[in-house]
Order: structure tokens, then C-alpha cells, then sequence
């Protein structure tokens, strides 16, 4: 019986003839890093299903414009108003229709949260709720209030995470996605393509891209070929190395930051000199333009400049090994262990040349008078160490980890980096807790200072941690089309955005 | 003499090995004419094939280099013929057979295949071939040949696949046979029975037949011509009573000197004490009986001698008797102890005075271990003369006794050549001062004169240490020789016993009988005589 | 042969049930699933959701119980990842390896047996050196290392051929010429040297003698012989590759099992691992069974 | 090998093997390899002693220097890394952990596999068969996830890399040990020693290994090179070898990347690898006739061809 079917498979296999390779007028194809598990809208936050789904399958109720000028804008729903108690009401667009024909209304606004909410799956967007609980009412078809405890004030800001699926959606892992946007899925054969159709009966303006083939390769240098070759329009994530082409390889930030995870708790990273000279003896400006690539920036805070509350006064630490090595002989006056053995601890694949900046870190910590060794760990591996409880009797560690908040407000990131109940915090400071406490509470103008304040207090004052890049990605993109690649395709890649020259 | 056939030319073929080149056969020249038989007769290394294998174009060139000479057939020199032509000439006008059928016969395809092969490979086609190897099949005396044509190799026995192999060579006629120590691996009675077949069926085709054997009674029973062939060279050539009667060369008298079987027969001395004495010994492998319940005694300083055929249950005899097969009833009591229930302590000290000494020297020396390392071994192992020079002073008075020097003791066996090789074996089994050493066919790898030696070796030993021998062997001629009794086994069974004179002058079963009719004499009167009873007493 | 392939199969049985315990006992020490389905930030609440969910929860004795009896049913749990049957997925997987280790096999017996059995019929010779140094050459290579220069040289340099992926019969040549480099290797070298002894067998002495011509003395006389000790280095090398070929399946985009493996190994995927492990150990046990065939086919001696 | 005097002492035995290194010198190309191997060897010796702190140099500016260039010193003429480290003392220094795990890990596999291939083939069935059947479990047991296992649980390092190669590699040794075990257990002169009374120890150790060894050398020194590629198969996949140590293996899946702009970072290194198997190869195949007694007389007069494994003697007669 296995057998049979696996003889089937291998005859179907050989015998299949692929779609042909040159692409026809508006067909396009993307080649991607790591292939689809799933094609479950409430997991299109995660980046690798959100490229293929989000905004192209699955609509949400707004969308944030991750490149920072137009902020947060309408999608499904037309407006919002805050009704205060934490009640929020959203009026829907009218006349939208799934891609099986069914009406959007608001009871599928109520079944899309009722699903990611439910304990009977587990999707990835729950977890921008944390402890919020949240009340639907539904008020008429179009229009919905929704009412959250404690009060969130980004509640529309949240609204742009969850995806929009049909109520008669079960409460289980989907394969046939069903959504209302621009797209449909019409074929998903597993480890081999997704293909997104266009739909005629889309409510908003018809995109230029009628059909797009996702095709998956893991090997960079392969992804940037096939787009040479012409088996392929998009490679996004390809790498510095392979970007060498100005005509088809856009660089741009991915709002992805790395830095290194301090734990305070542990010798000799609890006094304030070492990390200062920690953060004195890494030559940042050293690793761009070479194991990084050029376009590459300083870090000062965990987000991404277009984040809300963005500090612009803040600088780099500048490189200052003398410094660094006063700083240490200093804390060593003062009976500080600064010989004491540190890990850097970093993930192998988790930004492109992670080993080469893992070497070269270590190289410069030793420099000033560190006693670091590197360690080169597996991704389940590195999460123990990332992640609170962290294990006992540990040695010193720097967790060389990696950052990404496009989702325009620093509440995602600030609460697990620092706080010290933060998941991944090293973090145990009452002022650090009271100020991201009271921002995520606050609204408007007096969230982004708060958040601005903390930004400050924790690489100036504090020193909480050492942090190092705000990432850049590379795509390469065919000739044949208009579209440039932006801080956005890190999570998500809108067919609607792409055009034809 | 009839016309020559196939003449060979001053011959001359060098082999270049390591060693530097070799004359394997030097200005050599012999023919063979229709209806007659010649016999190249040497011992091992005297280049006797060589010249087969070069007139069948089997040499491989390198190592082997043809110096000159010329190889006449049908007019044309097949020195100088192309490959092509030489291949076509091959199984179709000169056939050969070899020693080792199983070995010559591909394992994987069946008889038939391989025998109608011979006449498609030149071209006949297939069911003409089939038809052919049907009738030669039967003729050859296989039974049901259509049966016989769909089996393989493995399942036939020795004999027949040397007739099956003899079918083949005559599927197209041949106009010449060539006969490579065709019966060496066979019992006698086989032998003979291949021997006759082989006569019979020149007679009726008239084929030249060259036979290449190592045995003065195989010449003496079928051939017409003989050379003599020593270290490459042909050293005496004639007609074989001639040459057998009144031999020239030194070389022919020594060979023929030392054929065994006339030599005096040995009395036992029957006031020796008991040394080995087995009741009723019972062996059986699977649903096969080896060993029907052997019962025999033998005496301090005896020589007893067990003949049979393949399969007649002496080796497994010997075997049980040394504990490498434990044996599923009887007893064998040594000095009175019962060797087949000893325990290992006890079969420790016991494994001391019984020695063996196997067939093939080759396969009993551990390749890997020198000479010294070998016959030393037994004194580790029993914890005998710690003392290293005392040792070494051993080891060259046993390689001095067994007839090899002492500067020996530093080289591997295989530098050795085969007679070398058994006496270093036999320097073994002495270490350790045995009272029984139980020779498993210990000879019939040996040359003829090699074989001689080593007889009057161990005569000499048993004689000077009073060590008893159990001596297994299926050659009548070295066990007359060299035996006091003899015990006669057939299909596991002792078939008859008594001292070495009666069972040879006066046979009582008629299975002791066959044998001793089956064995060749080197004389060929005495042969020529033994067929004319035959021929009288079948008429 | 029916009693012998029985006896295997309760042997294989008893190894792949001790193959199952251990994968199962082992695997889960490596950490926990949950972990690296949710996203870093991801509340304990959703851990443990998650772990419930999949059954992680419980101890790890009824965990091992619960999938023993759902394997008595054939029901080899669901992927973690991929929330679909983890025999499903590992079929779909094999639809892939099994052309394609079939395919690459074909081609690496058909070359090693040729090449090798010249090579061993003029031994010394320069046809002889140039294969075993090449063979050796290619074996030592680095796999990943020659598949990226391939495309670097062949599809993008030439365009002969695509890069990667699966779609046209084209999109299978890469993938299969570096996957046979390595066995090519090998079983020429044994080919090669089984058939050196086979030349050397009296039966070919026989052959000759017989005036039979070079090729069928090769191919059919000595071959046949000569393929008994390759058969099992053929099966060593076939069942390596029904295990999957990872780098190959990696660079190329190869949906095959290999790549499942490694992934599914690296997320957790408890479930598919297992599939996996559990489906290449009855395909290997029935090659294995091939391989007897094979042999008692080509050597009669086996038969009776 | 003419032998057919009938004189006490027939003709005298050949002179005495010349020593190893005189046999060695005949045959060029197993010469060339010894050196070869010889080399790398004293590299790995002494290679992180010698030139440690120059292979971890790092210049971050200075990085994928070219090849043939004297400019930087000799240090990187074999061209710089990607975090402008000289290639050549690097690839010096990463003889070292390369020879320690493929060292260390055939040497283990062999000695286990050896040992429970003895006892397998030496001893009952029952015996035999339970090690078999691990064999078995074993040959099945995805090495990746026992790299993973291992990692997890253990952590990277050099033995526990040797651990997982080496386990993998078990059944490789055992099944060839076992299989030949069973054909000279039968040989005559095993039975020659167990009718002098020698003790199963003595047997093994003495008459079965020696025979069996040559054989075990030759798949050890093949695995040798298969090793170093699989350690390097674990490297690309990320779950091998982790930097500060460096092996070739590592420096060849760390150069992938740069595969199409410097090229050299994975080829030197990768060339070592292929270097070092066909060495191996090629000395392990002049080992196999130079260690065994029967056979040293091939090399005993040779010039320069390899040796054929066809006997160049005449035959029988």
C-alpha cells in the first residue's frame, strides 16, 4: 500500500513537466529562502508564510506603511475611532467578498480573533496580545467594536497583525487559505511551488502581476543565479556576496538589529565599566563594507529608525580601545573579576557571515583584555541560552542575537529586552520597568517621549546590553520589473506593489 | 609415427618477474601426429604447460615473453597468426581440458550453456549445438543429458565435470586435444575411468591427444610418446616403454626411482605398548553419516595408514580425533583417557603429544608469521623453554633434522617452495615431542621425488623418536611405502584392516580390491597387462 | 528463500522497533518543539498550549506509549510543522528520492561496471590510471563544494542547464551527475578489483581456450562472477541514498527526503523524523531483499 | 619458485626483504604520498604551536586578499580569508583538528567495529546475532540526528565530533571484521594452531587479526578521507565543527559563500582534503602488499610502475 504510493509518487515525480521557465508577460516568479510549512493566514506574521499570504491572500483590518511616512492606514476597515475604556470601533469596507464568493462582514472579523485565541491552534499572532484580553461586539455588518482589558492603546496598530478569514474558517491549520485579497492560492505542491492566481473579483484596484510561481531554495548564491538565469523575477535574502549586480541588486535596511544580549547577573558583566568597555572595544565601523554589508548601520536602540519614539539623539559608542582597557583596569581595581571567562554565544545561520562576526567580535573583545571565547551553537540550542530560564551556573555570556521590529511601535520589542521580566532580558532595573510600563500605557506624543527616554537610559545610562547593526537585505530583482525592494519585503511582499517596465 | 599435426620448435618463453626473468622453457620441441598420444611428463615447474599454453595462445604477454621458436599447424606458424585467427583456430581444431574442472567451469551458467557456447563462439548455430552437446553428453557417459545440460557446474561430481568438460573440448572435432593433468584431482577408481574415456574416444575421432601430467602411471596407462621435461627443458624424449625401461637421462632414473609403491613393505613391531585405541567413533553433519562407528588401535611407534576415497570419512576420522569436530558417540581413548569428553585443561596437555600435519603446507602455515615464529609457537602455548637462545639452538636442530638449514628460521613460508614448506610443518609438529602425529594426505601436494623425502623423513623420525603415525592417504603407492597396517575405508565405514603386506598382496573386499585395480603402476607392461585382464575378463 | 526473506524480515523488525525506541528517546533530548514553533517572544502561556496541543506535555513514557499504539494502527502522528499526517509528508518526500536515487544508481552501476571492468581487463594501462585516479579524485571532493561550482559553471556560465529545482527532466541532471560522483567512486574501484580476480579465474583460461571473443569473455564470462562482491557495495551506496542526499537536496532545491530530514531534525519535527527514519529502513530492508534476490539470481550456487 | 632439486637443501630461499624505506623509495608515487602525508602530519603537530596567533590575525580591511602574492608576506601567498587571515598558516594550523578527528575518529570506529566484528564472527550465533542486529540499528540511525543529539547534549567540541563520526562509522569496521573473521577461522593453519592447544585469545589476537588487519587498513585509510568529507558535510549543514576550531572541512563550507568572488577559500582547503585521500589511497595500497609477507616481493625489485595485483609468476608445470 506504501509502496504503491510511493511508486506513484515517483512516477508522477519523473514524469511531471514544469511550468515553462521564461516567464509570460506578467507571470512572475519568487524564489525564497525556506519553504512553507504552513499556508495558515493567523501565522502570516511569521516572515517566511507573511511574504507569501499577508496582503496578497489575507487582508487585515489596517496596515502599517513600514517605510515610516504615511504611519498606519486603512485596509478592510475604512476607520476607526477610540470609544474610550479600551473600546475601539472599526467600520469595515463594504461590498468586500472572500476568494470562495462568501460576503466580508463583521462576524468574520469576530471568528479571524476567535481562532487566534483559541487553545485548540496555535498561531503566531497571539502573541502581540501578551495579556490583553479582548471583547468583540458586533454592531452591524460593517461596522465592529472591540474592546480590550486593559486598555491597549495601539489596538489599531495591532489590527494590522491579524489576518481576516472567513467564519466558516475551522479552528485548525488550513491548507487552502482562504482570504480577501488581491490573490488566491491555486496550487501549493509541497516542497516544490506555491502559486498565487490573480482574482477579477478583487474589491480594490486590479494589481499588474496576474500570476506569481514561489519556488524555494535555500542556497543564496543559488536564489541570486536563478534570477541571473532567468528561472526567476525575485530573490529577496539573496547575500552581500552575491549582490554585485547595481541593475538588479537593491540593498536596503530589513529592520532586523543584532546585538549582544548582556546578562547582568553574572561576573564581570554586572559592573558598569565593563560594559561600558565592551561597548568601547568593538570596532563597528570595522565590519561594514566587509563581513557586512555596505549600507549597514550603527545600532543606537533595539528598533529600527522608523519606529515610533526613534531617539535621534543618541550615537554609537565610538571605538576606543584604550578606553576599554582603562575601563576594565579600572573595574579590576576595584576587585572585579574582568578575567573571568566570557561566551559569545552566536547562532549559526542567523544573519549572513554570523561566524565571521562572531570571530571577529571575540578578536576585539580579547583585544582589550576580555577573556571570550566563541561559540557556535543550533538554533534550539542558542534559545536556551537567549531565553529566560537561562541555565545555571553559566559562565558570562554575550548572546550574539538578532532583532526584527518593523511593526512601527517598540512595545513589541522593549518589554522582552529589557524588562526584567522580559523574556530574553539581562535587565533587572526599576526605572527600566516603570518607564516601558507607563509607555505602553501612554498614547501619542507622550508615548513616543517615553519611549525616546527609554532608548536613552538604556544605552547611555545603563548600558544594558551592546548593541551593533541595523541590517541591511539584498534582493535581486529582474529587469524586466518595476519595483524596489524596502524595509517592508523583510515580512511581507505585496504583488500589488510590483509593476512591468 | 603417424604425420605430425601440431609441431612445437625450439621453443623458448621467458617469464620476467621480480626475480628477474625466468626460462620457463628453453629450445623446446616436441609434435604430435593423428591417433597418437604424447605425455609431457614433469614435475612442478619444469615448465610442462608452457608450451601448451603457447600453442593455445594462454600466456599472458607480459610477464610471460615468447623468445622464439615456432608452433606449426596446418602450415602456418601460430606464433606469427593474428589474434583473430588464433581464436578461431582455438576450440575448433585444438581443444584443451584442465585440471580442475570446477575451478574451469564458470559457476554461473549452466553446463549446457557453456558447452553448446563452444560451437556458437565459432559461429554454428544454436540448435545445432544443442543437438551436438545432447550426443556428446551421452556419450561421455553422463546419464539424462537433457537433465544434465540445465544444471550447473557445483552440481555435478568431480568426474563428471571432467567428462562434461571433455564433451566440450570434442563438440567441434577437434583436430588435436590438449589434456592438462586431466585426472590429478580425481580418486583412482575416477581417474581410471576418465582415462579409459579419453582412449575411447581418441579411437574413435583420431585426435592427437597431449597429455600433461606429473604422473609415471598415467603415461604408463594411456600414452604412446613421453617427454620429459626438468627446469625447462626437455631432457629425454621416446617412446614410453622405452623411456621407462631403459631411461638416459639421469634426471628420468631419479624421477622413476622414486615413484612409490616398491619399496619394502614394513612389518609392525606388535610389542609396542597401546597408545590410542577408539571405540565405535560416530559422525554425522546434518542428514549426512561421515562416520559410521570407527573402531581401531594404534601402537607406540606404529605407522598406520587409512586410504579411502573423497568422501570415505578419513579426514573426518582425523578430525575427530583431534578434537576439531567433536564427535556424536564412540570413545577414543588415548593412554586410556577418553580424548572425545576430556575437558579443556585436561585436552590441553593431551593436544602436546598429538601432532598434525595438514594436507597443503601452504594453507597450515600462517602466511604472516616466519619461520621460527611457527615452530616456536607450540612453546608459548604450552609454556615450554622460556629461554630464547635455548630456543633459537632448538629451532635449527629441528630445521636441521627436518633437512633445512638453520638461517631459515628468519623467512616466511612463502619463500619457500612446497616440499620446504611441509618440512617446516613437520619441524612444527616436532617442537613439541609428540608421541602421535597424524598426517592428513601430508605427501599428495608433493612432487614424486619431493614425496620420497618426505616419506623417508618421517620413516626415519618414527624410527629414531618411536613417534606413531596415523597417516591419511588415498595414494596406495606412498601408503606401501611407508605403513606397517593399513585400514581400508569406504563411505565411512572400515571396510578392512591388516598389516600393510596382506592388504596389498592379498585384498579380501572387493572395494579394497577396486582400488588397488584402479592404481596405476608406473611400469606400462604392468599396466598394458592389467588392461588386457580387464579387457579378458569384461569379454 | 521465502523462510530466509521471513527470517529477515522478524530481524528487521526487531532492529527497527530498537531504532524506533531509541530515535524516540533521543530525539526528544534535544529540546523542545514548542520552543521553535512559536516565535521568540512567545508567552508560557502558548508554550504550553502548544505542548498541549501536541501532546508534549505529558510524561515521556505515555508519550512513547500513546505512539506505539497509534503505530499499531499505522498512524504515524501528524508533523508539528506542517500540521498534516507525518507519514504523508515523508511519502511526498520519497516521491522525489526514490527517482532520483534509482536514477543516480542506475547510472553509477551501468558507468562502474563498464569502465571498471575495462580498466581491470588492461590493468596498468593508461585507461586503468586515468579511472582510478579520477574516480578517487571526484570521491574526494567535497559534495556541496562541486555541486555550487556546477552551477556556477554549468547553469550560469553555459546555460546548459537550470539551477535548480525539479520541473523538467533538464532540472534533473545537476542533481544526479554531482550526487554520482561519490558511489561512481567507489564501485569502480570494486568493480575493478573483483573483476581483476574474476579475469584471473581458471574458467576464463576455459573461455579462451574456447576461442570465445574478448567482449562476451568480459561481459559475459567474467561479469556475471565479478558482480557478486560489487552487489553488496551497490546496496551499501543505494541504501545511503534512499537515506537522502542532503547537501544535494539542499543546494538544489531537491524536495527529498534527505532535506525533510535535516529540517524536520532541526525544527523537532519528532513525528516526520521518525516517519522518516521508520519508511527508509523498510525501503532499505526491501532492497535489502532485492539484493538477496539479485545475488541467488546471478549465482546459482545460492540457489540450491 | 623452480624448484626440483633433490639436493637436503633445495634451493636457497631469495635474499632478505630490503628494509621499508629502500621498498618505499622504489615505488615514486607511494614515495610521494609518504612525504606528502609526512608533512601534513608534522603540520599538524606543529602547526598551532608555530603559527597559532598568526592564523587568528584578523584584518577586517584586509579581507579575501588574492592569491601568489609575496606582498603580505609568504603567509599569504596563498591568499587572505574573510576576516583577512592568512590562508596558508590557516590551513597549517587546521591540519591540526582535521588529523584529530579523522584520526581520532577511525581509529575509534576501527578499534570498536574491529573488536565487536571478532567477538561477532568468532563466537555462536546468539552472540553474533544480538551485535549484528545493533549493527543494524546503528547503520539506520541518522548520523544528523545524532550530530544533533550530541551537540545538544554535549555540546561542540573535537571529541564529541570524533564521537558522532565515529559511531556512525561502527558498523563499517564490524561488518568487514566479521565477514572475514568467518573465512579464516576456517583457514588451515587456525586449525594447525587449535590442534597445538592455542587458546582463543591466542587465536584471535595472533592467527585471525593479523590476517584480517590489512584489510581493515585498507577501509580505515578510505575512511579516512571519508571522514574529513563528512565532517565537512556537517560543517555546511551547520551542525558540525564550530569556529574558534578550525578544520578543513569548516574552512570549506565557511568559503561557500564567496564561492564566486574568492574563490580560494574554499579551494586550498578543499584541495588539501583531495590531496590528503589520494595520498592516503595511493600509501595504503603499497602498505597492503609491503605488509604482507606473501606478497613484498612485488616491491622487492620494482622501479617505478604501481603494483598490479596480478601475479607475475609463472604458473603450475
Amino acid at each position: 500500500m506504501i509502496i504503491k504510493h510511493v511508486l506513484a509518487g515517483a512516477l508522477m515525480a519523473t514524469g511531471l513537466v514544469a511550468p515553462a521557465m521564461a516567464q509570460s508577460n506578467t507571470d512572475i516568479t519568487v524564489v525564497l529562502s525556506e519553504e512553507l510549512d504552513l499556508v495558515e493566514p493567523c501565522m502570516a506574521t511569521r516572515s517566511n508564510i507573511g511574504r507569501v499570504i499577508m496582503e496578497n491572500i489575507s487582508e487585515t483590518l489596517t496596515e502599517l506603511d513600514v517605510r515610516g511616512d504615511k504611519g498606519l492606514m486603512p485596509r478592510l476597515a475604512d476607520s476607526w475611532e477610540d470609544k474610550g475604556n479600551g473600546t475601539w470601533q472599526f467600520k469595515l469596507h463594504p461590498g468586500v467578498k472572500f476568494s470562495d464568493g462568501s460576503d466580508f462582514d463583521a462576524a468574520d472579523v469576530k471568528h479571524s480573533f476567535d481562532r487566534v485565541f483559541s487553545d485548540q491552534i496555535t498561531c503566531e499572532s497571539k502573541r502581540y496580545f501578551a495579556d490583553t484580553k479582548l471583547d468583540f461586539n458586533i454592531v452591524d455588518a460593517n461596522t465592529i467594536d472591540v474592546t480590550a482589558t486593559p486598555a491597549q492603546p495601539i489596538l489599531p496598530l495591532l489590527m494590522s497583525l491579524v489576518t481576516i478569514v472567513p467564519s466558516e474558517t475551522p479552528i485548525e491549520f488550513v491548507r487552502d487559505p482562504i482570504g480577501t485579497g488581491p490573490y488566491k492560492m491555486t496550487e501549493w505542491t509541497a516542497g516544490q511551488q506555491i502559486v498565487l492566481t490573480r482574482r477579477d473579483d478583487y474589491w480594490g484596484a486590479a494589481p499588474a502581476v496576474t500570476k506569481a510561481t514561489y519556488l524555494f531554495r535555500s542556497e543564496p548564491a543559488v536564489r541570486a543565479a536563478m534570477v541571473e538565469a532567468g528561472e526567476a523575477d525575485i530573490a529577496p535574502q539573496i547575500t552581500e556576496v552575491e549582490a554585485t549586480n547595481p541593475k538588479t541588486d537593491f540593498t536596503y535596511p530589513n529592520s532586523e538589529t543584532v546585538y549582544l544580549r548582556i546578562d547582568q547577573t553574572v561576573e564581570p558583566m554586572g559592573d558598569l565599566r565593563v560594559r561600558q568597555a565592551l561597548n568601547a572595544a568593538i570596532d563597528r565601523e570595522a565590519f561594514i563594507g566587509t563581513v557586512l554589508a555596505a549600507g549597514t548601520e550603527l545600532a543606537v536602540a533595539m528598533v529600527p529608525p522608523t519606529t515610533l519614539g526613534w531617539n535621534s539623539t543618541l550615537t554609537p559608542p565610538a571605538y576606543d580601545l584604550e578606553g576599554a582597557k582603562a575601563l576594565l583596569a579600572a573595574a579590576a581595581a576595584d576587585g572585579v573579576n574582568v578575567k573571568a571567562p566570557v561566551e559569545v554565544i552566536a547562532r549559526t545561520e542567523n544573519f549572513p557571515h554570523v561566524t565571521e562576526v562572531g570571530e571577529a567580535l571575540v578578536d576585539m573583545l580579547n583585544e582589550a583584555g576580555f577573556n571570550a571565547s566563541l561559540r557556535m551553537v543550533e538554533v534550539a540550542e542558542h534559545e536556551q541560552y537567549y531565553s529566560k530560564p537561562y541555565p545555571e551556573g553559566r559562565p558570562a555570556q554575550l548572546v550574539v542575537a538578532q532583532h526584527d521590529n518593523s511593526r512601527g511601535d517598540p512595545v513589541f520589542s522593549m518589554y522582552f529586552k529589557y524588562h526584567s521580566q522580559g523574556t530574553q532580558s539581562g535587565v533587572n532595573d526599576p526605572k527600566v520597568d516603570a518607564l516601558i510600563e507607563k509607555a505602553s500605557a501612554a498614547t501619542g506624543e507622550e508615548r513616543a517621549a517615553l519611549w525616546s527616554e527609554l532608548f536613552a537610559y538604556v544605552q547611555k545610562d545603563i548600558v544594558a546590553d551592546a548593541l551593533l547593526f541595523h541590517m541591511v537585505g539584498h534582493s535581486r530583482v529582474s529587469e524586466r520589473l518595476a519595483f524596489t525592494p524596502t524595509i517592508a519585503t523583510n515580512q511581507q511582499l505585496q504583488l500589488s506593489e510590483i509593476g512591468f517596465k | 609415427m603417424a604425420e605430425a599435426l601440431l609441431t612445437v620448435k625450439n621453443l623458448s618463453v621467458d617469464f620476467h618477474t621480480a626475480r628477474g626473468t625466468v626460462h620457463a622453457v628453453k629450445d623446446v620441441s616436441w609434435s604430435v601426429g593423428r591417433g597418437e598420444t604424447l605425455a609431457i611428463l614433469g614435475e612442478s615447474g619444469s615448465g610442462k604447460s608452457v608450451s601448451a599454453n603457447a600453442v593455445m595462445n594462454l600466456l599472458d604477454t607480459p610477464p610471460a615473453r615468447i623468445v622464439s621458436g615456432e608452433i606449426l599447424y596446418d602450415g602456418k606458424d601460430l606464433l606469427q597468426v593474428s589474434y583473430e585467427e588464433h581464436r578461431a583456430l582455438n576450440g575448433k581444431k585444438i581443444a584443451m581440458i584442465f585440471q580442475d574442472p570446477l575451478g574451469h567451469l564458470n559457476p554461473v551458467y549452466t553446463v549446457g550453456w557453456q558447452i553448446v557456447e563452444m560451437m556458437t563462439a565459432h559461429g554454428r548455430p544454436a540448435a545445432m549445438a544443442r543437438a551436438r552437446a545432447l550426443e556428446l553428453i551421452a556419450r561421455v557417459g553422463i546419464a539424462d543429458p537433457e537433465a544434465a545440460m540445465r544444471k550447473y557446474p557445483h552440481q555435478f561430481s568431480g568426474g563428471q565435470r571432467q567428462r562434461l568438460m571433455i564433451a566440450m573440448a570434442l563438440m567441434l572435432k577437434p583436430d588435436i586435444l590438449i589434456a592438462d593433468e586431466p585426472t590429478t584431482a580425481l580418486d583412482v577408481t575416477i581417474q581410471a575411468e576418465v582415462l579409459a574415456l579419453l582412449k575411447e574416444l581418441q579411437a574413435e575421432t583420431g585426435m592427437g591427444l597431449v597429455l600433461i601430467t606429473h604422473d609415471l602411471g598415467v603415461v604408463a596407462e594411456i600414452a604412446d610418446r613421453v617427454v620429459v621435461m626438468n627446469q625447462g627443458e626437455i631432457v629425454e624424449t621416446g617412446s614410453v616403454r622405452d623411456v621407462y625401461h631403459q631411461p638416459q637421462h639421469a634426471y628420468t632414473k631419479k624421477l622413476i626411482g622414486a615413484a612409490p609403491g616398491k619399496g619394502e613393505i614394513k612389518l609392525l613391531e606388535a610389542d609396542a605398548p597401546l597408545l590410542l585405541e577408539t571405540k565405535n567413533l560416530k559422525k554425522s553433519y546434518g542428514g549426512f553419516t561421515a562416520l559410521k562407528g570407527a573402531s581401531l588401535t594404534l601402537l607406540r611407534g606404529q605407522s598406520l595408514a587409512v586410504v579411502g576415497e573423497s568422501g570415505s570419512g578419513k579426514s573426518t576420522l582425523a578430525r575427530t580425533l583431534l578434537r576439531l569436530e567433536v564427535a556424536d558417540g564412540g570413545e577414543a581413548l588415548w593412554k586410556g583417557r577418553d580424548l572425545i569428553r576430556m575437558g579443556a585443561r585436561e585436552l590441553l596437555g593431551v593436544r602436546r603429544e598429538i601432532q598434525m600435519v595438514f594436507q597443503d603446507p601452504t594453507q597450515s602455515l600462517n602466511p604472516r608469521m616466519s619461520v621460527y615464529q611457527l615452530i616456536a609457537e607450540g612453546w608459548d602455548i604450552h609454556k615450554l623453554m622460556p629461554d630464547r637462545a635455548q630456543r633459537r639452538a632448538r629451532v635449527a636442530e629441528l630445521l636441521d633434522q627436518v633437512g633445512l638449514s638453520p638461517e631459515h628460521a628468519e623467512r616466511y613460508p612463502h619463500q619457500f617452495s612446497g616440499g620446504q614448506r611441509q618440512r617446516i610443518a613437520i619441524a612444527r609438529a616436532l617442537a613439541l615431542e609428540p608421541e602421535l602425529i597424524i598426517c592428513d594426505e601430508a605427501v599428495s601436494a608433493l612432487d614424486v621425488s619431493i614425496q620420497a623425502q618426505v616419506i623417508a623423513l618421517l620413516d626415519s623420525l618414527r624410527r629414531r623418536l618411536g613417534i606413531a603415525f596415523l597417516f591419511i592417504a588415498h595414494d596406495l603407492g606412498v601408503v606401501r611405502d611407508f605403513a606397517d597396517t593399513v585400514i581400508v575405508m569406504q563411505a565411512g565405514e572400515i571396510v578392512e584392516r591388516g598389516p600393510t603386506a596382506q592388504i596389498f598382496d592379498n585384498p579380501q573386499h572387493p572395494y579394497t580390491q577396486r582400488l588397488l585395480a584402479a592404481n596405476l603402476d608406473p611400469d606400462p607392461d604392468v599396466q598394458a597387462s592389467r588392461r588386457a585382464s580387464i579387457a579378458a575378463q569384461n569379454a | 528463500m521465502t523462510k530466509l526473506i521471513g527470517q529477515r524480515a522478524i530481524a528487521s523488525l526487531l532492529s527497527l522497533f530498537g531504532l524506533m525506541v531509541l530515535v524516540f528517546f533521543l530525539s526528544r533530548l534535544t529540546g523542545d518543539p514548542a520552543v521553535l514553533f512559536l516565535p521568540i517572544d512567545a508567552t508560557e502561556q502558548m508554550k504550553e498550549e502548544f505542548r498541549a496541543l501536541h501532546g508534549l506535555d505529558l510524561p515521556i513514557i505515555e508519550q512513547f506509549w500513546r505512539y506505539l499504539l497509534d503505530l499499531l494502527q499505522l498512524d504515524f502522528g501528524d508533523s508539528l510543522r506542517k500540521a498534516r499526517p507525518a507519514l504523508e509528508v515523508v511519502l511526498e518526500a520519497y516521491a522525489w528520492t526514490l527517482p532520483l536515487a534509482l536514477i543516480t544508481m542506475a547510472i553509477v552501476v551501468v558507468a562502474a561496471i563498464v569502465l571498471g571492468s575495462l580498466a581491470a581487463f588492461k590493468v596498468g594501462g593508461f585507461f586503468d590510471r586515468l579511472v582510478s585516479i579520477v574516480s578517487l579524485v571526484g570521491a574526494s571532493a567535497p559534495d556541496f563544494w562541486i555541486a555550487i561550482v556546477a552551477i556556477v559553471v554549468f547553469s550560469i556560465g553555459l546555460g546548459w542547464v537550470p539551477t535548480s529545482g525539479v520541473g523538467t527532466p533538464l532540472h534533473w541532471v545537476l542533481p544526479i551527475a554531482v550526487l554520482f560522483i561519490r558511489p561512481f567512486g567507489l564501485v569502480v574501484q570494486v568493480v575493478r578489483g573483483s573483476m581483476l580476480g574474476a579475469l584471473s579465474a581458471p574458467y576464463v583460461k576455459t573461455a579462451r581456450a574456447k576461442g570465445v571473443k574478448n567482449l562476451p569473455l568480459i561481459f559475459v564470462h567474467t561479469l556475471r562472477n565479478g558482480m557478486l562482491p560489487v552487489i553488496t557495495v551497490i546496496g551499501d551506496q543505494a541504501a545511503a541514498m534512499l537515506n537522502g542526499a542532503v547537501i544535494v537536496e539542499t543546494i538544489f532545491g531537491f524536495p527529498g527526503v534527505g532535506k525533510l530530514m535535516i529540517d524536520s531534525i532541526l525544527q523537532r519535527d519528532f513525528n516526520v523524523v521518525l516517519a522518516a527514519i521508520m519508511v527508509t529502513a523498510l525501503a532499505i530492508f526491501l532492497m535489502n531483499i532485492l539484493i538477496d534476490i539479485a545475488y541467488s539470481l546471478l549465482d546459482p550456487r545460492i540457489r540450491h | 619458485m623452480t624448484d626440483t632439486s633433490l639436493a637436503k637443501t633445495p634451493a636457497p630461499a631469495p635474499r632478505a626483504a630490503p628494509p621499508l624505506l629502500a621498498m618505499l623509495w622504489r615505488d615514486k608515487l607511494a614515495f610521494a604520498s609518504a612525504v606528502i602525508l609526512l608533512l601534513i602530519v608534522v603540520a599538524a603537530l606543529l602547526g598551532p604551536a608555530l603559527l597559532g596567533e598568526m592564523a587568528n590575525d584578523q584584518n577586517l580591511r584586509g579581507r579575501n586578499f588574492a592569491p601568489f602574492s609575496l606582498a603580505r608576506g609568504w603567509q599569504f601567498f596563498l591568499g587572505g580569508d574573510s576576516l583577512g587571515r592568512p590562508m596558508l598558516a590557516r590551513l597549517i594550523v587546521a591540519a591540526h583538528s582535521t588529523i584529530l578527528i579523522a584520526a581520532g575518529t577511525v581509529a575509534a570506529a576501527a578499534l570498536v567495529g574491529a573488536a565487536a566484528g571478532l567477538v561477532a564472527g568468532y563466537m555462536g550465533k546468539t552472540t553474533s546475532q544480538v551485535i549484528m542486529r545493533l549493527a543494524d540499528v546503528i547503520m539506520s540511525f541518522p548520523s544528523l540526528l545524532l550530530a544533533v543529539v550530541v551537540l545538544y547534549v554535549l555540546g561542540p567540541s573535537i571529541p564529541n565530533m570524533i564521537l558522532v563520526l565515529a559511531i556512525t562509522r561502527i558498523p563499517i569496521y564490524l561488518r568487514t571484521t566479521r565477514a572475514e573473521v568467518l573465512e579464516v577461522r576456517e583457514r588451515m593453519f587456525v586449525q594447525a594452531a587449535v590442534v597445538m592447544g592455542a587458546s582463543h585469545r591466542r587465536i584471535i589476537f595472533r592467527h585471525i587479526l593479523p590476517v584480517v588487519a590489512p584489510t581493515l587498513l585498507t577501509i580505515a585509510t578510505l575512511d579516512f578521507a571519508f571522514v574529513m568529507l563528512a565532517e565537512s558535510s556537517l560543517s555546511f549543514l551547520g551542525i558540525g565543527v564550530q569556529p574558534p576550531d578550525i578544520t578543513w572541512g569548516l574552512m570549506v563550507a565557511q568559503g561557500r559563500p564567496y564561492l564566486t568572488t574568492a574563490w580560494w577559500l574554499a579551494f586550498w582547503p578543499g584541495l588539501l582534503i583531495v590531496i590528503t585521500a589520494l595520498a592516503l589511497n595511493l600509501l595504503s595500497g603499497w602498505m597492503r602488499i609491503a605488509l604482507d609477507p606473501n606478497q613484498r616481493w612485488r616491491l622487492e625489485a620494482r622501479s617505478t610502475a604501481p603494483v598490479s595485483a596480478k601475479p607475475a609468476s609463472p604458473t603450475h608445470g
